[in-house]
């Protein structure tokens, strides 16, 4: 159970992160930190899709003056860039959102920027 | 009570996530690879790269990159469209 | 910014777009590619702004024209994409043809930059759309957040 | 023509998206030019989508594989798994596709008049053919990862379109909350992904359907991902945004808004029956999504009472709806496992919602088309400030009053041929069900009521005396889709023989689906 | 018959629907036409009589959207406050609640599989 508990550290490193993406999610009311919630949450999912593709001893998937040995999952890093590139285009959308609201309603709390309701 | 519950939740969610971690079916460091040893034996034949992610991104999987690059296209569009200038009628 | 900073900013732009033009072009022979290069070229274009600050950059790099760069690197890599509908989209048919024809030994090799078929042409017009559109959309904000008055 | 139905399912994704790329560049040139593209692109996309869904009814699955020697070949020599991206089109996907196509067009020539005036028309076609590219590629990959990706298109062009009308601060905070709970729920179903890829190294539906054991990480996937795509689609209690967003968006983005949310809905099938299928908890988690769409029916509907925003009482409206749909699909996963249980009752269920997906797409886009019309003529959504305007917007009375009826399910509308369905097969399963969708279907009815008065009758008042009909484009896009109820509701027997049985075989046979993957090794 | 929707239980044809709602109509224009004739348009019969008051205008007269149902909404009084105070249009309770019916379903599944 142990060495599986050591073994396995990553994922659940991965884990715990999205754990503090949630709570800021949940707890934060200032906008500006829920966008970086959402990054954190879009860093915690990057790592886990890393996390899945190592293998022991690997090296990158590259055959340009490659040394000896596996080479880690090559997939999962194709996915984890397009991941990050959408992370960021969220991002910045997110943020001229931000701003827009803010331009309008004078406040950054997502309680007292708040019209709708109910 | 919103405190409460939304700490109970939490926990419960992380308990739930952590167990699946500790319980990976394969775990850190030997990953299934039926997949990717096919895509890394044979990219540099059929895609003709070194480079085995930039083969999975342009040639095995680029329809993800396509729609990637779409993802790019329409929040740089709709960035440019929020924060537009004036409301000033356009006559079409 | 100050005047040293300006100037600093001013020499290293050549060093970031030699660094992000090499980052694209060996994409599919070392690290890199398309996206992160453009980013590299993004950030320079990010270092210029706010250097001299985004009324200065206004003058000669204008959101819309950098938006309408996108868009054609964007057609690019689609119509390559299109190119290939003659067997099946996406189909990478510049392999073992005259351009980035070449094929690379199996296993570990020197590498060879005339190689990977569509994926260099792919790589330059990602490289291309990204730094674009990543300026655009960094410089809209500067522009807005900053009072400067957009043109539609 | 051969050629062109074999490469239809990806010229209908590619297509829209090529003319997005090109939208910015016509519309400098001239603004006419772009408007005519856009139409006659979409116009093309509709039809390759009736050409392939012919095609797919009569011969079967249509396989396209991306980057292949030839679109047949799924599984490359040398191994055992599909490598690379496959499009794969059954009934349910041209079922949606087909609701892609009407919505989107009536949406454009919505937009032609309402949006006459406005600054930004560019970007707004170009993010508008972008949100339908979306679409379409949602409902037709075959793909996990690639399902993912289409969402963020959707999601972002649509918060982007949300956010169009930026004088007005509501609207900038429905785009907020969209591209927020958007960018939450895909980033969890990308995770769920990551927890199928870690077993079984698949990327693929149909290879992962064939190769899924329901272990404890596959349980924590199944529960994230239908929790995500319920949260897409607006089921109680995670609909909140749903009002915000659909009552302050622009009504020809409402209607693809709808059109986004079934194919959601559509993700949500594909989950359950296709990649999970019978080896899963089938009654537990039937009775989970069954009891989702009782709540979204209960509380979307008493909700929509008390609204006096008459887009927001549409999208209160919205969500009533989609719990007929999830209650349908319940009791027709609760009942896979089931034999006779499925052939007696279940398939009607099933085929219950999805023809419900397709009217409650109709009627719910007249309805809010109409909303946009009394909007464009006297500037405000407040139902206070209406009254008498029956008198001189006719046909926009007409069209109001022909979505309401057949949104509460009156006969002989199309909404009443679905829900009759899927009364009488929930009935068999559990009446207390469908006296309660009974109850729910006279408070609708209740509701547009009160909308319809308040507009629409009344004395004419003194400030809407030089209030004109809505502009020739707008009455003729309302009218296509009020065309199209009439003939759904008259001859329901023909569209469900045409398109809903075989939507609905597709989705209970789940090893057809797989064997047009791995059936194939060569 | 294509032009039936069968569901397993019963079936629906909204062309007898239809001819049925024709004859029902026929037999109320019957009966209508047996009703009193005298009524003629544009005379004091056709106005609002309101006890000799004079009638006010119609912006008096329209009954708003936000009066309608006034007795449906005060009578389930508890139950509106009950379902509106959830409503809070905080996007951070939006999430709140995804988690919890993550949570909840997880939980579900999981004693579902512990007892059964």
């Amino acid at each position: 159970m142990t060495e599986t508990l050591i073994g396995n550290f990553p994922f659940v490193a991965a884990v715990v992160l999205m754990g503090i993406a949630l709570y800021i999610l949940i707890f934060r009311r200032n906008l500006i930190k829920i966008v970086m919630g959402i990054t954190i949450l879009s860093s915690s999912v990057n790592l886990f899709l890393v996390t899945l593709g190592y293998r022991a001893g690997g090296i990158a998937p590259i055959y340009t003056d490659a040394p000896e040995g596996p080479m880690v999952l090559p997939v999962v890093q194709a996915l984890t860039l397009t991941n990050i590139v959408i992370a960021v285009a969220t991002s910045a959308l997110i943020l001229s959102l931000v701003i827009r609201i803010y331009r309008h309603t004078g406040s950054l709390d997502s309680k007292k920027s708040r019209r709708m309701k109910g | 009570m919103r405190q409460f519950f939304a700490w109970l939740f939490l926990i419960v969610l992380m308990v739930f996530l952590v167990i699946g971690g500790f319980e990976m079916v394969h775990p850190f460091g030997e990953p299934p690879s039926t997949m990717d040893q096919y895509i890394i034996d044979n990219a540099q034949e059929e895609a003709g790269s070194n480079n085995v992610v930039g083969a999975v991104v342009f040639d095995y999987r680029g329809f993800d990159t396509l729609g990637e690059a779409t993802v790019l296209f329409a929040a740089v569009m709709g960035v440019l469209l929020v924060l537009r200038a004036s409301e000033k009628k356009e006559e079409t | 910014m100050s005047k040293i900073v300006r100037t600093v900013a001013n020499q290293l732009m050549a060093f970031v777009l030699v660094f992000g033009l090499y980052v694209i072009m060996h994409g599919h022979v070392t690290p890199g590619g398309g996206f992160q290069g453009g980013a590299i070229i993004a950030s320079g274009v990010v270092m210029l702004i706010v250097a001299f600050g985004s009324g200065q950059i206004k003058k000669f790099l204008r959101e819309r024209r950098l938006s309408l760069v996108e868009s054609s690197g964007a057609l690019l890599f689609i119509l390559i994409a299109f190119a290939g509908i003659g067997t099946v989209f996406f189909y990478n048919f510049l392999v073992g043809s005259r351009i980035f024809g070449g094929i690379p030994p199996t296993g570990s090799n020197p590498g060879d930059v005339w190689t990977g078929g569509v994926i260099p042409v792919m790589n330059l017009a990602v490289g291309l759309k990204v730094t674009a559109g990543l300026s655009a959309a960094v410089l809209a904000l500067a522009l807005f957040s900053s009072g400067e008055e957009m043109e539609e | 023509m051969a050629t062109l139905i074999g490469h239809s399912s990806i010229l209908i994704i590619a297509v829209p998206l090529l003319i997005a790329f090109l939208t910015p560049l016509i519309g400098m040139a001239s603004k006419k030019a772009r408007n005519a593209v856009v139409i006659v692109s979409l116009a093309f996309v509709a039809f390759l989508v009736f050409a392939l869904a012919r095609d797919v009814i009569l011969n079967g699955i249509h396989i396209y594989t991306l980057g292949a020697t030839f679109p047949g070949l799924t599984i490359p020599e040398g191994t055992m798994v599909p490598v690379r991206i496959i499009l794969e089109v059954d009934g349910v996907s041209v079922f949606m596709g087909i609701i892609v196509a009407i919505v989107s067009l009536v949406a454009v020539i919505y937009s032609l008049s309402a949006m006459k005036g406005e600054t930004g028309q560019n970007r707004f076609y170009t993010l508008l053919l972008l949100m339908v590219g979306g679409t379409f590629g949602m409902v037709f990959t075959g793909d996990l990862f690639n399902l993912f990706v289409f969402l963020e298109i959707t999601s972002i062009s649509g918060a982007a379109l949300i956010a169009f009308r930026t004088r007005f601060a509501d609207s900038q905070e429905g785009g907020f909350k969209y591209i927020v709970v958007s960018a939450i729920a895909s980033l969890m179903i990308l995770f769920a992904i990551g927890l199928l890829y870690a077993q079984y190294n698949l990327l693929n539906i149909g290879a992962l359907a064939a190769a899924i054991q329901y272990t404890m990480l596959d349980r924590i996937a199944l529960v994230i991902l239908i929790s995500a795509f319920v949260m897409k689609l607006g089921g109680v209690p995670m609909h909140m945004w749903l009002s915000d967003t659909y009552s302050v968006a622009p009504v020809s983005i409402t209607v693809l808004l709808i059109a986004a949310s079934q194919a959601s809905m559509y993700a949500l099938m594909r989950i359950c029956f296709t990649l999970y299928g019978v080896t899963l908890d089938l009654a537990v988690v039937g009775w989970i999504i069954i009891a989702i769409g009782i709540l979204s029916m209960f509380i979307g509907v008493t909700m929509a009472v008390r609204q006096t925003d008459i887009t927001r009482l549409i999208a209160y409206n919205c969500v009533c709806e989609a719990g007929f749909m999830l209650v349908g699909l319940g009791v027709g996963l609760a009942v896979l496992g089931d034999v006779t249980a499925l052939r007696t009752y279940g398939t009607a269920a099933i085929s219950g919602a999805i023809f419900h997906v397709i009217n409650h797409a109709l009627f719910e886009g007249l309805l809010f088309l109409v909303a946009g019309a009394i909007f464009y003529r006297i500037g405000t959504r407040d139902l206070n400030q209406m009254g008498g305007l029956g008198h001189t917007m006719k046909f926009t009375a007409m069209f109001f009053l022909l979505g309401a009826l057949a949104s509460s399910g009156i006969p002989p509308f199309n909404g009443f041929a679905s829900k009759i369905l899927i009364y009488e097969s929930v009935y068999q399963f559990n009446p207390i069900l469908t006296i309660i969708g009974i109850f729910v279907s006279i408070i609708t009815l209740a509701v547009f009521v009160k909308a319809f008065f308040s507009a629409f009758t009344g004395a004419s008042l003194p400030k809407y005396e030089d209030i004109k009909e809505v502009p020739k484009s707008m009455i003729a896009a309302m009218t296509i889709l009020a065309v199209i109820i009439i003939i759904f509701g008259l001859f329901p027997g023909l569209v469900v023989d045409w398109i809903v049985r075989p939507a609905t075989d597709a989705l209970v046979g789940q090893t057809s689906y797989i064997n047009a993957i791995v059936g194939v090794i060569p | 018959m294509t032009l039936i929707v069968e569901s397993g239980y019963d079936f629906w044809n909204p062309i007898i629907w239809l001819i049925a709602f024709a004859v029902v109509m026929v037999i109320v224009y019957f009966f209508r036409r047996r009703g009193e004739g005298k009524y003629k348009k544009g005379e004091d019969q056709a106005q609002i009589f309101l006890c000799g008051e004079e009638v006010p205008g119609a912006e008096q007269r329209q009954v708003r959207g936000g009066n309608a149902y006034w007795g449906f909404l005060e009578t389930l009084k508890e139950y509106y406050d009950g379902i509106v105070r959830p409503h809070t249009g905080i996007v951070n309770d939006y999430v709140v609640w995804f988690i919890a019916v993550v949570a909840i379903s997880a939980i579900i599944l999981f004693v579902v599989e512990l007892v059964g």
